[in-house]
């Protein structure tokens, strides 16, 4: 066992510790800190394959920007003062969908055959990563950035209140 | 020279004479009766040209008539398919005495109709209507093709009622125009299958080449005599034959000068100059067919003679002696003659218009026309008495009024043809006719008033009214004469009228005693009956309605014949209307088509509560689905 | 080196995962966390197929920028959306808002 | 000319598009909008109709084909294409759509409601009318089907009348969803067909004469004919399930009634014509019997009903049921002659009924209620309405010099050439329509005038001129058919002859 693949093992599992943390507590409040965990983690995964860039976004937006946000809204729907399960009834078959799901993906990725080389990553520079992104990508990047402008102004306005409020 | 070939400008005056009525009619001059009346005077002299013109062409041998046609729609294919449809006249010897009847009264009733509707909010209205009927009812008479014919004849169908329904405002005027109009239609049903029953096999509409197509042998005989059939179901309801006679004592709602023309004159003997039409039809048909006719008309007679005696309406006493008539004319074309038809519907054009023309004057006097209301009149209005009493003999046969020798005629035939129990039947029509005709004379114009205040104002009329009277009595004088050879001869025709207007060949007048002194004593007799019964205070006559009490009863009801059918439209045609609507709206309707709707709403209405609402539900669904589509994918790849 | 393979694994069992919180949860915002896990499998897949499978082309790398662009905003509208709905109806557990049924 | 038929289903669509422009506190302004190009279409079509002449062959004139769809995936090289020309057949339909509308708009004058609204649908659907007709091209006569079809929904289910009788009572939204549901269920059926038609025929195109080149297999004709007929005769009225057109017209405003029974039912029968029998022969003749009983018990089924209301406006649209039996007789009867009736009948019946609903929309729009109990001696208080409602009723039972008369002729002559029983109940239900007219008109128009109605007023200007216009196309056609009869028969010919030349 080469040490990239203990590496790689370490954040797998802290990943998948992190992800069963928010769909298993009890607590929404730890459930937050354990969504931090499970993006820290993948993070991790993806400077394992050797995407650093991402990595970084990763973390800047997802563990910054994106968790404080839900924190915030679980302070503001008081989240925690609500008496009820935090499951719904149907915690069992959804046990099985994903079950079933997770078999079945399993399957598919273990019995496909992939084209290519399969054991080696290729590192892709990171300029040239810049540059397809800003000349080939460039009006799909602008689209996106209206869609974030509109739904943060559509945030604003769903989250701004009645008039008077 | 205006001749025969411009013969169809006699229907086209008048139809022009509507036309500008119609569409101008009120801005004119005294609302433009002079215009219908000038159009009518026109095709009354156009019809001494081709009357002129026909005696120069007569004598000819082999002269069958003169037609001139325009086409109106055609069309050639090249599958070989023709179909054509002219706008044709014929001219012939028939026609030319029906053109006589028809242009003389309508011009007669226009005339007496500036006085009798002078002051009728709808006078301009109404001599436009006449006009129409005039020209539908010259097109008819000149019609050389059955779709023309057809066409003319639901033309004055419509013109009748129209006028039957002139005063509409009365609901049994509106009541009495419907009626007539819908029961000649269901003969006009027949009229139309016997029309195209006669095309389907000849391919024509042309009644000459029909002709032909049946001297030929095209049709078997059974389909010849359906046909004829058929279309003669169209003349009993036109020429109001049993059993459907119904509607002519009601069409009486109309005005009386209307009556005269439409109801006396001319549209009802249209039934009546079909079948004369139409007779070389029937003689290659089945003889059944004529003794259909013969039945019919018999039975007509005898009904219409037996209501008549206990009508209480002046104007329905003188309509059933016009069904009495028109049954009369019918059982003369069953005997296959077409001279005795021909000339008893000349005779009775006459003096029937002058009947209902002098009964309208009478109306016109005293505002009455129930019977019971009349009387006495003879002093205040002499001249109409005169008339009246003129018409009423003619109509009962006495010699030497034209209506003797037309009925003479007939009985000749009939004895000549017919078996002795028609022959006896019709001398008792005969006593009938005479009997009632006296009735209706005395208790209109002798005895004493029955409303005495009406009797005060009444007097003669006008003499706009009175001289188409004297005009219409001078001919019934006169018009019998024609049977003489010697009288047509002297008038440029080949002979009689039995020698002018006939089936195979021309039948010199001749003139059976036996006959004529039967008939004059079945005549005599009613005369003196009708005295008898009805002079005075009437005690003999209310004494018989006593001692044949049901005999009575029925005729006043009319053989119940509109009770029957007032059921038969209640309870059975209403009703049947009554309950396909229920079956449309609550079978077809609420239980088809609304109980399929159900169904779809009933299993939407099931399937709903598939749906919850609720978020995780529809994820769980969403979620089920993709993995059971990747099985499958999985599956197929596999 | 680590075999593509796992990573795709390990992505799977990320998104079962984020599948099992969507199904199970009633809270809204952590339903809006399961979704961002799913998301971070997706990621992990898009990564994995660019940088193993076609180096050259960098379009698994870029759709990976994308989803966390997108991924922000959906948040930002989601969580305005929630805020709205505990606002109006005083809750914010997705089963309790069926205004959805008939 | 070619641009004449392009530009009548352009000028609806055009003057769409401006009442979408003009604000809606404008109203007289888009009534003048509707009254110009309403005009403008009467022109176009009486144009069409006049320079319309046989020249031999399939006599399409003013062929226009623009290409739309081809070249991709299923298509051949033909493809679908916007493919239009007038026949025989389509000639007098677009003069009596042309007739119609303009009418129409004298009649809706007097609309308050949103009638920017109301105009905008009402000239959508006459533009899918206008398709429907010129469409030579299987895909786009059924676009231009359901263009017609579906504005009726809103335009009932919005001005409409609501009915309430005793005991039942016919919500104007129960009407127009029966309508929309009924009409739509049919051309699923022709959907089905002419996907049918498209694979059989594997030409790759849509454009009805190529399809009308290829020879079906027998088997398949039968089975696909059908699907036409009854998917066509829907819309036509066609008995049993012609209960959505009483009611559809009852609920219906004075003027979609009009287009409505005027013209949208014809498009039924037309589609028959010109898809169904044209292409399908010989499935034609096994089925002739089959629509041959329906049209015959239709024919008499609307007339009995017909006598049995109380309604001016069931009364009418029974009858139109009535009148359409006698449509798809003539059609059954595939004989030159009794197809010519069909078609003239369709004229006639389409100009005539329009009158009819016009009047009864005069009255109502005054008095309010339609029972005819309720009335009676209208004539003296408004005598052109009499006269006109009348002369409507005149034309429908077929008084010769009418245009109703005409028509049935022609029915009743072909009918008694392949079935002359059927021909013989046909003019029964003749007969039937000359009672239940007269009872109508006896009970309102005349009899002693009921003083409810003193206030009663005569026809507005518009309505009058509306139905003179009619009126001068029942007169014109009653006296004159020669110009409609040479334009049907040789169209008709060429459709019955190359269906019996083939195999």
């Amino acid at each position: 066992m080469s040490y990239e693949e203990v590496i790689f093992y370490f954040v797998a599992a802290v990943t998948v510790l992190g992800a069963l943390g928010v769909v298993l507590t009890r607590n929404v409040v730890h459930s937050a800190l354990f969504l931090i965990l499970a993006l820290l983690a993948v993070a991790g995964v993806f400077i394992l394959l050797s995407a650093e860039f991402l990595a970084i976004v990763q973390i800047l937006i997802y563990g910054g920007a994106v968790t404080i946000l839900i924190l915030f809204v679980m302070m503001l729907t008081r989240v925690r003062d609500m008496p009820q399960a935090l499951d719904g009834p149907q915690r069992p078959f959804a046990a099985l969908a994903a079950g079933a799901f997770l078999v079945l993906s399993v399957l598919a990725a273990l019995s496909s055959d992939w084209p290519g080389e399969t054991r080696e990553i290729t590192v892709v520079p990171f300029r040239e990563m810049g540059e397809a992104l800003f000349r080939d990508w460039a009006v799909p990047f602008e689209v996106a950035s209206l869609v974030l402008l509109v739904a943060l102004i559509g945030a604003i306005v769903l989250a701004r209140g009645e008039e008077g409020e | 020279m205006v001749g025969m070939g411009e013969a169809w400008l006699i229907p086209a005056i008048p139809a022009a004479a509507f036309v500008i009525l119609l569409l101008v009619g009120k801005y004119l001059p005294r609302r433009g009766d002079w215009l219908a009346i000038g159009a009518m005077a026109a095709a009354f002299v156009l019809f001494f040209a081709v009357l002129i013109d026909l005696l120069g062409e007569v004598g000819k041998p082999d002269f069958v008539g003169v037609t001139s046609s325009i086409e109106w729609v055609r069309f050639d294919l090249p599958s070989g398919l023709e179909f054509e449809l002219r706008l044709g006249f014929f001219v012939d010897q028939l026609a030319v005495v029906m053109l006589a009847v028809v242009t003389f009264v309508t011009l007669m009733v226009m005339v007496y109709s500036t006085g009798y509707m002078k002051d009728d909010p709808r006078y301009g209205w109404y001599f436009a209507a006449i006009s129409m009927f005039a020209a539908a009812m010259l097109a008819l008479v000149l019609a050389d093709n059955f779709l023309l014919l057809y066409a003319a004849w639901e033309g004055v169908g419509f013109g009748s009622y129209l006028l039957i329904g002139f005063w509409h405002e009365k609901r049994s005027a509106a009541e009495a125009a419907k009626k007539a109009f819908i029961t000649t239609r269901i003969g006009d049903v027949g009229l139309l299958i016997g029309i195209i029953l006669l095309w389907r096999e000849a391919g024509t509409f042309d009644i000459s080449e029909i002709f032909e197509f049946a001297e030929a042998g095209g049709y078997s005989t059974a389909y010849l005599t359906t046909a004829v059939l058929f279309l003669f179901a169209g003349a009993v309801g036109k020429s109001a034959q049993f059993p459907l006679h119904v509607w002519l004592p009601d069409a009486m709602e109309g005005p009386t000068p209307v009556s005269a023309l439409i109801h006396a004159a001319t549209m009802v003997v249209a039934g009546v100059y079909l079948v004369a039409r139409l007779m070389p039809l029937f003689v290659v048909a089945d003889p059944i067919a004529l003794n259909i006719i013969t039945a019919v008309g018999l039975t007509t007679v005898m009904m219409s003679a037996t209501m008549g005696l206990v009508a209480t309406d002046l104007k329905r006493v003188i309509a059933y002696s016009t069904i009495n008539s028109l049954g009369l004319m019918m059982v003369a074309l069953g005997s296959l003659s077409v001279s005795a038809a021909m000339l008893y519907l000349f005779a009775h054009g006459f003096f029937k218009a002058l009947l209902f023309l002098a009964a309208g004057s009478v109306i016109h006097a005293t505002d009455r026309q129930e019977l019971s209301d009349l009387g006495g009149l003879a002093r205040r209005m002499p001249v109409t008495a005169a008339v009246f009493a003129v018409g009423a003999l003619s109509m009962a046969g006495i010699v030497p009024l034209a209506g003797f020798w037309a009925k003479d005629e007939i009985l000749n035939v009939v004895g000549d043809s017919q078996n002795f129990v028609v022959y006896g039947f019709l001398m008792l029509s005969v006593f009938i006719t005479a009997l009632y005709m006296t009735r209706v004379v005395i208790l209109t114009f002798l005895g004493e008033p029955g409303d005495r205040e009406a009797h005060q104002h009444a007097h003669d009329a006008e003499p706009v009214m009175t001289l188409p009277l004297l005009l219409l009595a001078g001919l019934t004088v006169l018009a019998g004469f024609v049977v003489f050879d010697g009288v047509g001869e002297a008038l440029g025709f080949p002979g009689g009228i039995g020698e002018f207007v006939f089936l195979e060949g021309p039948e010199a007048f001749h003139f059976p005693w036996d006959v004529a002194v039967l008939s004059t004593l079945s005549a005599v007799a009613g005369l003196v009956g009708g005295f008898y019964f009805w002079s005075g205070e009437a005690e003999p006559a209310r004494r018989a309605g006593e001692l044949f009490r049901p005999a009575y009863k029925i005729l006043k009801r009319k053989f119940y014949m509109d009770d029957i059918y007032q059921w038969t439209i209640d309870r059975v045609v209403l009703a049947a209307g009554g309950v396909l609507a229920w079956f449309d709206r609550n079978v077809v309707n609420d239980t088809g088509v609304d109980g399929s709707a159900g169904l779809g709403v009933l299993a939407g209405y099931g399937m709903k509560f598939l749906e919850t609402g609720k978020l995780p539900n529809y994820a769980l669904a969403i979620v089920t689905g993709v993995i059971v589509l990747a099985i499958v994918f999985m599956a197929v790849r596999v | 080196m680590i075999p593509i393979e796992n990573f795709l694994v390990l992505s799977s069992i990320l998104f079962s995962i984020g599948i099992y919180g969507v199904l199970a949860r009633r809270n809204a915002v952590l339903i809006i966390m399961s979704v961002e896990l799913m998301l971070q499998a997706v990621s992990i897949n898009f990564i994995a197929f660019a940088v193993y499978l076609y180096p050259e082309q960098f379009t698994g790398l870029i759709f990976a920028i994308f989803v966390i662009t997108i991924a922000a905003a959906e948040v930002g509208l989601a969580l305005g959306i929630i805020l709205r709905i505990f606002r109006n109806k005083g809750t914010s557990n997705v089963d309790e808002v069926d205004m959805l049924k008939w | 000319m070619d641009w004449v038929l392009l530009a009548l289903i352009a000028i609806p669509i055009g003057a769409v598009l401006v009442f979408m422009l003009i604000p809606s506190r404008y109203p007289q302004l888009v009534r003048n909008v509707a009254l110009v190009s309403g005009f403008a279409m009467f022109a176009l079509s009486v144009l069409v109709f006049v320079k319309y002449e046989f020249e031999g062959g399939s006599g399409f004139r003013f062929d226009l084909q623009l290409a739309w769809l081809e070249n991709v995936a299923f298509l051949g090289k033909d493809g679908i294409s916007l493919h239009l020309a007038v026949d025989g057949i389509s000639a007098p339909m677009v003069l009596l759509t042309g007739i119609v509308i303009f009418a129409g708009v004298f009649i809706s004058w007097n609309i308050d409601y949103r009638n920017k609204d109301y105009f905008v649908l009402l000239f959508l659907l006459v533009s899918g009318v206008f398709g429907v007709f010129l469409s030579l091209d299987l895909f786009f006569l059924f676009f231009f089907y359901e263009v017609a079809v579906l504005p009726m929904y809103l335009l009932i289910a919005v001005w409409g009348t609501s009915s309430h009788f005793g005991t039942f009572t016919r919500p104007k939204e129960y009407a127009a969803m029966k309508l929309v549901l009924y009409l739509v269920g049919g051309s699923a059926l022709i959907f089905v067909g002419i996907f049918a038609t498209f694979m059989e025929a594997g030409q790759g195109t849509f454009d009805l004469p190529v399809l009308g080149a290829v020879t079906y297999d027998e088997n398949f004709q039968k089975v696909v004919f059908p699907l036409y007929a009854l998917g066509f005769g829907i819309l036509a009225g066609l008995w049993p399930f012609h209960t959505w057109s009483p009611d559809g017209h009852v609920a219906a405003p004075t003027a979609v009634s009009m287009l409505h029974a005027g013209v949208l039912m014809k498009l039924g029968a037309f589609g028959i014509l010109r898809v169904a029998i044209t292409l399908f022969p010989e499935g034609a003749q096994f089925w002739a019997p089959v629509l041959m009983t329906l049209g015959v018990t239709g024919a008499l089924y609307g007339a009995i009903s017909a006598m049995a209301q109380r309604d001016l406006k069931y009364m009418v649209g029974y009858s139109s049921v009535s009148h359409m039996g006698f449509v798809l007789m003539g059609l059954a009867t595939l004989t030159t002659i009794g197809v010519n009736g069909a078609v003239l009948q369709m004229f006639a019946h389409g100009v005539m009924t329009a009158l009819m609903f016009a009047m009864v929309g005069a009255v109502y729009d005054q008095a309010h209620v339609r029972d005819m109990t309720m009335f009676g001696g209208l004539a003296q208080k408004t005598p052109r309405l009499a006269a006109f409602f009348a002369i409507a009723g005149l034309s429908s039972l077929g008084l010769p010099g009418l245009a109703g008369f005409v028509a049935e002729f022609h029915i009743f002559v072909g009918a008694f050439n392949t079935y002359p029983w059927a021909g013989a109940l046909g003019i029964l239900a003749a007969a039937i329509t000359a009672t239940y007219i007269l009872r109508m008109l006896a009970m309102v128009f005349f009899g002693p005038f009921n003083e409810r109605w003193a206030g009663l007023k005569e026809m507005r200007r518009g309505e009058q001129f509306g139905g003179a216009l009619l009126i001068a196309f029942i007169i014109f056609m009653g006296v004159w058919p020669a110009p409609f009869i040479d334009r049907i028969s040789e169209s008709v010919e060429f459709i019955l002859r190359v269906g019996a030349s083939g195999p």
